[in-house]
């Protein structure tokens, strides 16, 4: 597994750069994470999402569907790819520390 | 910032000119010999098609080939199929045969079209892929190679298709081929919960599972497979790198028969099992090319003229396929899933 | 040269067809990735089993999918394929291209990638066989600048394709190509940025043929057929059989619903239209003389899908005929109800044909406003289960 | 203490002397006439059987004037066939018409053999059940004087069998019958909490429902219905008294077609959903008896000879059934329960 | 007389077909609980409503079956119906009967019930059709003493019927009453004291014709067949066509397999035997030319049933072929192992239909000693959800 | 609902003779209902059999299927006729004070 030093610390992240651990997340890593992803600011909106998908990882487990995500932030998925270029999954979700989205690929 | 949401190329670029001038409007085609058509417009123009036989996995420098080729004999343009054989599309009738003098001189087969075996559609194997229980590539070179008489020449009843999934994701149309060789896992997924804990989303993973064998352990946050249920799938090995499933003692290889897609006297229909389990035998798995050119030959020997194999079968019964390829029946062939109980006999007809 | 490094894949340069080994070999001329491929698959070949890690997620700037991504299990032995990433590239409708457009392709895959492609993957995309983290942002620029844009990955819409149809082909009762290229316009956003519970395919065949495999790999399915009776010009069947045809046995016999017969006496062929399902045989055995009938469109069918979760399905008549002239509005604003009924009802990776199963065909229909017709149906219900929307019956309080 | 364990008399004290000589000897048989057949055994000797009409509900009575009549033309025999229907077998031919002429002159048809309509197999009803949704002999007695005549003459195409149930338990063949009527339930059960916390096994009733209705409901000590996912079988009623479900306003039939049972020409066949719902109203239920007509004749002037009706149909497709008989087709009749799926239509094959 | 208690119930006192209103009021002249049960059904014409109470257990010492209890839901307007219990009378094998028989249920039936029966119930047996609690164990015993056992009810076997058979028809390929009465007497305990999850049904048929609808309604389906070409008597062939018989449309075209040929010149019928499924069409259209083969056995069936739970079921075949001779050993054994494994598995209320779909036939197979073979399916498994047993891998560790 | 007096309570029964509420059930309820199912004295196999369905539907909210009462008692079928000539439904189950099975019938 690689290894990154983000915000000081040192975290295994994998290839793609999720971090392996999700204990280890904290505001600081998200920030590094951020950019990773080409954000290089986190904004009130930016953090509306991020706690929004670490609620409900933490409440179900999962990742909500994009459809929840839009309805529930009050974004359009435009304006969530404008907040996050990579997008909701790769960008968004590595950024709020969950697991890496599965599946439908 | 890259332009984006421009979509593909408009088609109406590509077209050849004689097309363009025809499009919508041909009246009847002929198939010359095997691989040559002949397509004949309202307006009397008329366009020819010689069709390649391809690896599907190409290198760039053999694309470029392919563009020489298309420059020096078919204006500039060039097409592949649906089942991503190469064709030339000609408007000058003298051209065909220096193309495919060409053509053959490079290796490469000319035919697939009419009773003719096509190209095999198939995927990626331990090419590029995560789950697969077999290559795909291999299997379908050594495959094709001792078929290879069927796909330049027009001997057979109908129409064949084989196609080929390196895991049940099935990509492809394996499961509506005439032959499909289908790689498979044969053990439940070792489950790494330390990982597990780590990297997958519990609910994911349980609901992944088509025969809810995985329930989930919440002392270890980790889920558990229970054995009995669990039919290899690797649907949760999608799901979470932490259930895996590759096992080289026991992946191999599936052969289905009868399957069918187009309309055409009969409806589509799915493939069924043949055979349940051949082994992993690179680089050339005899035993898979064995079975299927066996399939192919009792199928050439008995269908009536124009029948496809799932309609011969269905015609003599598949307690008549059995009998006539020697293939055992086995308890897997019974269908234990949702839609089991259409598939079992009721009626007291059969033959014996 | 001293022993191969690939004995086993080297096996596979021999015997008539075409070999990817040779293609792996030439591309690793170039390209040092494409050598370390075929090593890595040559160690596949001895131990039996695959080398690549589980998944990978990648991609460009703006969108969600187009691009999987693959690391190597063994990245130390195989240094070059260590990021592996494969593109998909959308093709134009029908699978056309001019050279020039192939060359390009080419070029830059040469410049970015590992010179290996796939023409073309079974979706139908081009695929851009291997390449780095760092080198699919440049890469897609340059697609782009090229005129090519991605394909489909992801929980989304999938590149739809299409048959020949109306560019070589007689039967074509629909235009496909331009359906796909329609379709694939309208809906870029669900194609590029997945949104929805899973995959969503869409293809296109003229005709019940079926020369895409619509039936069988589209959650969306749309074939051409037509109205009326099929026209018949007699000379022409009569030519056929004066050439040798045996039209009792290879044509008559073989009408699914035995809606032709054979006047030998006056050489006429008579057709029962109103049975004639248009299943294509007779004209496929006789393209001269035969032809679909002039009022055409398509039937729209959904659900076709592989196997995972609930098996494989085949496409389901949803409707039966739907006339299709540009710009296709009243199959856009359908497919845009169908969209948005699967998004807001299915589960996690549940496909449209699953939902429909789960919640019943009732509800689909009802939900995306089509009537039920009898073409749904092989037959109808045999179990008693039926359910009655509570406006239909009279409710005691 | 009483005799138990002995089992129903031996056969062999009940065959009349003719039938014990040719026991398992039969060459062949006639059918004389609707409702006579004379079969001969391979010894020459014949035994005649005159088929009559029943209501199957008798009483002690009238079976005893079946019993005079076997008496006197029967050596003392007789036998009920597996449709109801009595049989007077005879030895001696000269015995038939006066035998016809009693039995006509009671008023009991003679019948029912051949291409003749048979009796209605039928369930209890509002007689002696506790979940009809209808009732059943009332009924069978009106649509049996509607088609009396197809009774006693043999000019429909092929042996037509009805069968009525009263609730979906479908006592009988009704799921197997060229026209089956089918009482139904349209509305979910009424729970009385109270009761059901005292007179049920909660689990049982939990279990009892194929959709997955029914939620305990802990805090009750009683049980929620979900009622959007409940379709009305009442199943949970026979589980517990506390889950009524007869309502007679909603409460009414569904005409079901083209079942069959025998493995001739084609295998076995469930009847399928004609007419969704058609209203109780006794006593003689005239849209009932209207429908079923219809459906009788529809068939009879379309169907080939000797095709059930469920065989005239597959011929000529479901839409076209629902179009020469003007049933419009609605969403009830698309299948939604397990098996579902291989009753879409997958294939662009269908009539308009 | 004064004006109709029972105007609506009346009504079907008219029209052709044997009225059971007359039989009701035949029976009420001497019974009045009769006379009770037609006014409560009038009043459910009325009202549109069954007027029965739920279910009910009564029964005989002894025995846990054989009775259906009933209670009137308005015992105070019909007293005489307030307890009305149906008692079930096992049949003898194929419903023949001597008058005496006849009479002696009937005798006791007016001394200790309604006067009213049903001849015969839809499972096969005598139905007396409403008596009293206090009335059960006494009728019984009378019962008994005439010689007629009780059939089936509960969790249990259920009362066994076959098909005339041997006893007229010359179809049968098996002795159906003698199989019929052996296998009731050798199940008696379960038939009589109800043991298992739900009910078995058990039905034979001598032929494909299936005469007692077995296949739809018997958990265990026995249906005669035979191996080997059918017998053709040529010369009889030719006098039916010789008689008008159109052998091409109403016999050859309909032979499901194509397995008979007319060869008009000759008046030969030819039979391609390995193609006949025995379906019995052209058996049935010839009575005099064809018969059945001379190698007879029985193909068996499992899972028949009506719609609860799960849906109807049809029959599956478990054995093609089984030649059937007294005592019916291997049918017997058989069956004890099939009853054997349900009762051991099956959930509650699961009929053995539902458990082997639970979980799977491979399973059933296994545990009930049967192999495998194509005749038990119209076709193999089209997903590839195949399950290996332990022994069959290679396991590691 | 009829009444019964059963020793010595006035208690709900339905048609059937089963008591109408399970926790008006006693011992000497038993008994009496014993006798109304021609079981004059209740030993104690009688009670080893009472006892375990009153426990199994106390446990589990469902009366045991037969396989199961005949393999944790140990008594065959037959014995427990012998014991409850009315069988274990109408019999035993009446006189443990469960309610009545229902279904299969
Ligand atoms: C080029 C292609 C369409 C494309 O857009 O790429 C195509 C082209 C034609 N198809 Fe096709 N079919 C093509 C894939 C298919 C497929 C899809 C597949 O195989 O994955 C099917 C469905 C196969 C199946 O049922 O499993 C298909 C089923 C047919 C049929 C029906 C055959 C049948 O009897 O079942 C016809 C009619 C015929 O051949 O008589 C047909 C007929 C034709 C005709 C004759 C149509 C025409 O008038 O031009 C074309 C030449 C056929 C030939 O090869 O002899 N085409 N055709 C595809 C060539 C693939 C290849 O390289 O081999
Ligand atoms: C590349 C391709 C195979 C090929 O060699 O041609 C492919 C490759 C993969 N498919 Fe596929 N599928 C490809 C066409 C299909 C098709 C055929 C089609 O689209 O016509 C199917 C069957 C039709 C269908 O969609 O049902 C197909 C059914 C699946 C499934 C099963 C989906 C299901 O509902 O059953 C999965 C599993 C999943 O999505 O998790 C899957 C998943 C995958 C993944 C992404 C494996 C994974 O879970 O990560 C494979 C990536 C391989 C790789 O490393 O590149 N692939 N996949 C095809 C896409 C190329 C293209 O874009 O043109
Ligand atoms: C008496 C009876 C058997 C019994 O043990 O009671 C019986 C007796 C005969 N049946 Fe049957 N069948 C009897 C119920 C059945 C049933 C069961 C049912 O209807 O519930 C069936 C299956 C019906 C179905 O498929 O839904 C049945 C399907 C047949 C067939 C197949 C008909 C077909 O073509 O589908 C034949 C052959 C024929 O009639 O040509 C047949 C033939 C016969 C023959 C000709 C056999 C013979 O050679 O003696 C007998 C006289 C038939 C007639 O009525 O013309 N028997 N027969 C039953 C009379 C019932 C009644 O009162 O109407
Ligand atoms: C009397 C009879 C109808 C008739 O009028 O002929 C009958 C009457 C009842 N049946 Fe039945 N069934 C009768 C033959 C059938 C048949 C036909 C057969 O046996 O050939 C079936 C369909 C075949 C089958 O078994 O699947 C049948 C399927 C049912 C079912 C549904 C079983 C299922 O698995 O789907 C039930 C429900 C239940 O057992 O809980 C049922 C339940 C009942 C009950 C006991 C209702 C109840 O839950 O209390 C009915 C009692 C009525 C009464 O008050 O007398 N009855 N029942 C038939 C028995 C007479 C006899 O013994 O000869
Ligand atoms: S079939 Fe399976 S292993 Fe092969 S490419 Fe598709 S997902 Fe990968
Ligand atoms: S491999 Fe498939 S069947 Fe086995 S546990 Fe995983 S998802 Fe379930
Ligand atoms: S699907 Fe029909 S229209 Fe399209 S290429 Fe095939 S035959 Fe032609
Ligand atoms: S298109 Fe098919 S169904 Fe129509 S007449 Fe021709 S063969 Fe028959
Ligand atoms: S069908 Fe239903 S209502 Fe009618 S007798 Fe059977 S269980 Fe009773
Ligand atoms: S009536 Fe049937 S579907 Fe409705 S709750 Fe009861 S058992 Fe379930
Ligand atoms: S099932 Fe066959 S053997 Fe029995 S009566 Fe019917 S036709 Fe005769
Ligand atoms: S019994 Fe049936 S299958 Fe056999 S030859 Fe006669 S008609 Fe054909």
């Amino acid at each position: 597994m690689p290894k990154m030093v983000l915000a000081g610390i040192e975290i295994e992240v994998d290839e793609d750069g999720f971090i392996q651990d999700p204990d280890k997340w904290n505001e600081a890593v998200a920030k590094a994470l951020a950019e990773t992803e080409g954000v290089t600011e986190l904004t009130e909106d930016h953090w509306k999402v991020i706690n929004y998908l670490r609620e409900y990882y933490l409440k179900f487990g999962i990742a909500p569907m994009i459809r929840k995500l839009c309805k529930d932030t009050g974004f359009t998925l435009k304006q969530i790819y404008d907040l996050f270029p990579s997008g909701p999954a790769k960008g968004a979700c590595k950024i709020a520390g969950l697991p890496k989205p599965t599946g439908c690929v | 910032m890259p332009r984006t949401d421009f979509g593909p190329p408009h088609y109406g670029e590509m077209l050849p000119p004689v097309i363009k001038r025809n499009y919508g409007k041909w009246a009847y085609h002929e198939i010359l010999k095997p691989g040559v058509l002949k397509h004949v417009a309202e307006s009397g123009e008329e366009v020819y098609t010689v069709r390649v036989g391809s690896a599907r996995l190409l290198s760039t420098d053999t694309i470029r080939e392919i563009c020489e080729l298309a420059d020096k004999y078919c204006d500039g343009y060039v097409r592949f199929t649906s089942r991503h054989n190469i064709e030339f599309l000609l408007s000058n009738k003298e051209n065909i045969e220096p193309l495919i003098a060409e053509v053959k001189a490079k290796g490469w087969p000319v035919g697939g079209t009419g009773t003719c075996l096509s190209n095999m559609v198939h995927t990626q194997g331990w090419i590029h892929c995560h789950t697969p229980a077999t290559d795909a590539s291999g299997i379908v070179k050594a495959v094709m190679d001792e078929l290879y008489s069927y796909f330049e020449e027009a001997k057979l009843p109908a129409k064949l298709r084989i196609a080929l999934a390196c895991c049940l994701n099935m990509c492809g149309a394996v499961h509506c081929s005439d032959i499909a060789i289908l790689g498979i896992h044969r053990t439940p997924p070792r489950v790494n919960h330390e990982m597990l804990a780590k990297v997958s989303e519990i609910p994911t993973v349980v609901a992944s599972c088509p025969t809810g064998a995985i329930r989930p352990n919440p002392k270890l946050k980790s889920v558990d497979v229970i054995e009995e249920r669990c039919m290899y799938c690797g649907n949760c090995y999608t799901m979470s790198p932490a259930m895996e499933i590759m096992d080289p003692e026991n992946d191999g290889i599936s052969i289905w028969v009868g399957g069918k897609v187009s309309n055409a006297r009969s409806a589509p229909m799915f493939s069924r099992l043949a055979i349940p389990y051949l082994p992993n035998n690179p680089p050339r798995w005899p035993e898979v090319v064995e079975a299927v050119k066996h399939l192919v030959e009792v199928w050439a020997t008995h269908a009536r003229k124009g029948e496809r194999m799932g309609e011969w079968i269905e015609r003599i019964g598949w307690e008549s396929f059995f009998k006539l390829t020697g293939i055992p029946f086995t308890d897997k062939h019974i269908d234990d899933f949702i839609f089991s109980v259409p598939t079992f006999r009721t009626t007291v007809q059969f033959r014996w | 040269m001293a022993e191969s490094r690939t004995p086993r894949v080297d096996e596979l340069e021999k015997g008539p067809w075409p070999s990817f080994v040779k293609e792996m070999k030439r591309a690793a001329e170039k390209k040092p990735a494409a050598g370390d491929l075929l090593r890595q698959l040559d160690l596949s070949y001895e131990e039996k089993v695959g080398h690549w890690k589980h998944g990978g997620i990648v991609g460009v700037r703006g969108y969600g999918g187009g691009v999987i991504g693959r690391y190597s299990n063994k990245p130390e032995e195989f240094p070059e394929i260590r990021e592996f990433h494969t593109i998909r590239v959308n093709q134009p409708s029908g699978w056309f291209y001019t050279t020039k457009a192939l060359r390009s392709l080419c070029d830059i895959w040469d410049k970015y990638g590992s010179g290996l492609t796939n023409f073309h993957g079974s979706t139908g995309d081009i695929i851009l066989l291997g390449t780095t983290t760092e080198n699919l942002q440049p890469c897609f620029d340059e697609l782009s600048d090229a005129g090519f844009d991605l394909g489909g990955s992801g929980g989304g819409l999938r590149t739809p394709s299409a048959c020949v149809g109306p560019a070589r082909c007689e039967y074509s009762c629909i235009d496909t190509l331009d359906v796909c290229h329609s379709l694939t316009l309208e809906f870029q956003d669900f194609l590029h940025r997945p949104q929805w519970p899973y995959k969503f395919k869409i293809k296109v065949s003229g005709c019940g043929n079926d020369c895409v495999a619509a039936i069988a790999r589209a959650d969306l399915a749309i074939i051409g057929t037509w109205k009326g009776p099929l026209q018949i010009n007699q000379a022409a069947v009569a030519e056929y059989v004066k050439n040798g045809l045996d039209i009792e046995e290879e044509v008559i016999e073989r009408c699914p619903t035995r809606a032709l017969a054979w006047d030998a006496a006056n050489g006429e062929l008579k057709l029962s239209a109103e049975d004639c399902v248009r299943c294509m045989h007779c004209i496929n055995r006789m393209p001269k003389a035969l032809k679909p009938g002039t009022e055409r469109g398509a039937t729209l069918l959904v659900g076709g899908k592989a196997t995972i979760l609930k098996s494989a399905f085949l496409g389901w008549v949803i409707v039966p005929f739907m006339s299709l002239t540009p710009p296709y509005t009243e199959l856009k604003d359908l497919m845009g109800r169908i969209f948005d009924w699967w998004d807001e009802n299915a589960k996690n990776r549940e496909r449209i044909g699953e939902l429909i199963y789960r919640l019943g065909m009732r509800t689909f229909l009802k939900e995306v406003g089509l009537p039920p017709v009898p073409q749904m149906v092989f037959r109808p219900r045999a179990n008693p289960y039926v359910f009655w929307w509570p406006e239909e019956v009279k409710r005691n309080a």
